[in-house]
């Protein structure tokens, strides 16, 4: 059993032109910088990108978006990112927005082998359009169905050897139900342990989710949003 | 008429002993400053926290913890962290108390429009759909005008839904406003505003029972 | 927010005849101990209880079978228990089975807000009568409900008095996916500490799915097949 | 003729470095002990760990720490523990290589019986159901014939089932098979077992085809 991989190039190696890919983190934090950065460099095109965000201008998936190397978008939320309302006003990108909860729990949905979820979430609205509606207990539900990625993207903060995977703070996010999605998920890790490590109690992702797993390095750990009490307030 | 703050503030008064709390992005964000001595209160943060802090100190902040507005933040003591599916799973399964929200169109019927303006660059709706549509208590904070000064409370709403039948409580600058069969049920009135100039704002329809009283803080 | 209780007996006081309870432990590993001992001595009736186990003659659920407390069994496996199997066979006791995998997955929906879910567990087998049948992908599946319990007792490690829960080991098993689908959820635990004493990463069921939580005594964790390696093996 | 432990052996070469396996209660379970040797096969336990050990040494033993079977056991290195619904959940996607279990019947469509007979008190499927549901690779170990002498590997089977269609392979104390194209194929004899005393004790569809090698070990 060889999961560890000596670099994100090596990792990601087999991600060509055409794949799907879900992308752990909730806007900067817990984003999979290695392997984006390995993406950048190799330069797959027409890509699907599945993510609750889609990055910076100058980091995250923007730097993918910046080489045109995405071809459809699948997030929640976009926010501000110039080059990426470029190339959607130009009919460049495609884009599908979906609830937050909905993205969370087609992830969920794949790793736990339930083909779809009902979910209440955009009921009523243009999120509802051409799906399926279903009432339980006098509420409305709407159908969605788990995700089918080729490759999952994760960063966690600690790993084994075995592919076990801890995450810290809110770093934690989608991360761990990416890594449950993917036909073939790529954990990058701060930290890269021997097996037996880990606490097993303390694990959020168990290694059998975790196909590869690398050291990651440089992380730049960006903060979007820098907010701050100052001592005289 | 109220400013942000006190908008926050009347609704701080909502808040009950235990509560589990998700404020939305806004004058909601607010209303963590004004939570009634002697209550305990635990905000979610969707972004798979509960239990969450003020900023830090500066120094302090660490990339790592952020909330949903992607606003670095700190812990209190009994928080914890968890995944985004357990999140909204949490909010969907109605164990979240008490969802706050910035809205731009309400209606008579409780339907929220907070995502998208056609025309605009829509940036996506994030986690308000999901919240709008599985929260058990959902109240909205918001101005009654558009800088226009059309009323932003509607018989319907014009913009792109967020979710339907689900706003239970409006307060704006001017008023308190339960949301109850198919109408606006006016509670109380901002200091020194008249029942005649929520009246004249308020496009849905309006009930009006009594003598409406000013709202305490 | 008090959800702190002194003992057991104060914790269960409105647990009454007729209610539909989840009961957390694999076999008799990670079992409520103490609420099941409260709950013998309190003696409400006509009780559903669902648990993956039926516990044994003399220990967990069968010591509430010998009062003719339970009404009703919702399990998976019922193991060795003959109070358990005379009153089946002589149809005191109704008792319905279903598969482990969608006993969990269905605590898991109620927990998460998902009304009913799709597993392939039972497809084509008497368990699958009467049931909802989809075929998604060219599998079959079948539409389970979400539990709709009024009390779940769960049995933690350790807890915190904000309800925060820290299951140990394979004592985890039903336990956190219960703890999130009773509409009143009491956990009783080895270790009782105060708010901010559990690592905020390493906690298995937050706070907010618990209502009731209390110090546990005289624990006996009792092993249903104890085997061991002798050291001259 | 092989004697359990020689069925468990002879399933053990089907084990491959890097397998997640579920090994059911009895023969299965001995799969465990002829692990070949330079490779790292991972067992689950589906109440809630990967990387189940052997039973601890006398005085060792855990009450938190159990196998499915209830069995007092130990972990290894790189193990790793989980909720009911994350192990039940990680065998529907598929991430489990390999499952072997015991059978009463198997159809040569690759139907499994191994929970209930009729007029016997009923102890329930455990986890069998979502086990043979789920996993992507189900083998059989069993014995060729019941007590009475009877095959137990039929054209369809008269228990009730636990699963449809899902069965792969069956190893028995006479033969290797395959189940393909609802048909048993025969793989492999026991040593100094004949192909005719296979025909005669397999009453389902059996295809032989060419010699039919003796299994090594």
């Amino acid at each position: 059993m060889k999961k560890v991989f000596t670099s994100a190039a090596a990792a990601i190696t087999d991600i060509n032109d055409g794949a799907t890919l879900l992308l752990g983190g909730f806007g900067l934090c817990g984003i999979p910088e290695n392997c984006i950065a390995a993406l950048v460099n190799k330069r797959p095109v027409n890509l699907t990108c599945i993510s609750n965000n889609a990055g910076v201008d100058d980091f995250g998936i923007g730097l993918m978006l910046q080489q045109k190397q995405v071809k459809k978008m699948i997030a929640s939320y976009v926010g501000e990112n110039a080059e990426f309302e470029r190339q959607l006003l130009s009919g460049e990108l495609e884009v599908e927005l979906i609830p937050q909860g909905t993205l969370a729990t087609r992830c969920m949905a794949a790793g736990y082998g339930m083909p779809a979820i009902f979910t209440p979430a955009g009921v009523g609205t243009e999120v509802a359009i051409g799906k399926e509606v279903r009432v339980f207990n006098n509420k409305a539900y709407l159908l969605e169905y788990a995700f089918d990625a080729d490759f999952a993207l994760v960063k966690a903060w600690k790993g084994d050897t075995d592919g076990n995977l801890v995450f810290r703070q809110t770093a934690r996010n989608f991360n761990p139900l990416m890594a449950m999605a993917g036909k073939i998920t790529i954990a990058e890790v701060e930290e890269l342990l021997p097996a037996g490590s880990l606490n097993p109690d303390h694990i959020h992702t168990p290694g059998i989710y975790v196909h590869r797993i690398f050291q990651g390095v440089n992380y730049q750990k960006r903060i979007e949003q820098r907010t701050v009490n100052k001592p005289d307030e | 008429m109220l400013n942000k703050n006190q908008i926050a503030q009347r609704l701080a008064q909502e808040l009950k002993d235990g509560y589990y709390v998700n404020l939305g992005i806004g004058i909601p964000t607010l209303v963590a400053n004004y939570i009634p001595a002697g209550i305990k209160v635990v905000l979610q943060s969707e972004n798979g926290l509960l239990g969450m802090g003020p900023f830090p100190m500066d120094g302090d902040e660490d990339a790592d913890l952020i909330n949903a507005g992607k606003q670095t933040i700190t812990t209190v003591p009994g928080s914890a962290f968890f995944d985004s599916a357990m999140s909204f799973g949490m909010i969907r399964a109605g164990k979240v108390d008490l969802t706050i929200l910035g809205a731009m169109e309400v209606s008579e019927l409780g339907d929220i429009a907070n995502w998208k303006i056609p025309g605009k660059m829509v940036k996506g709706m994030g986690g308000a759909m999901d919240l709008v549509a599985s929260a058990k208590n959902i109240m909205v904070a918001m101005m009654h005008t558009n800088p226009k000064g059309e009323s932003k409370l509607l018989p319907a709403c014009t913009l792109p839904l967020t979710g339907v039948n689900c706003v239970k409580k409006v307060v704006t600058e001017l008023a308190v406003l339960d949301i109850v069969n198919g109408s606006f049920k006016l509670l109380e009135r901002a200091p020194g505003v008249s029942v005649d100039e929520i009246k004249a704002k308020t496009a849905g329809k309006l009930i009006v029972e009594g003598d409406i009283p000013e709202m305490l803080f």
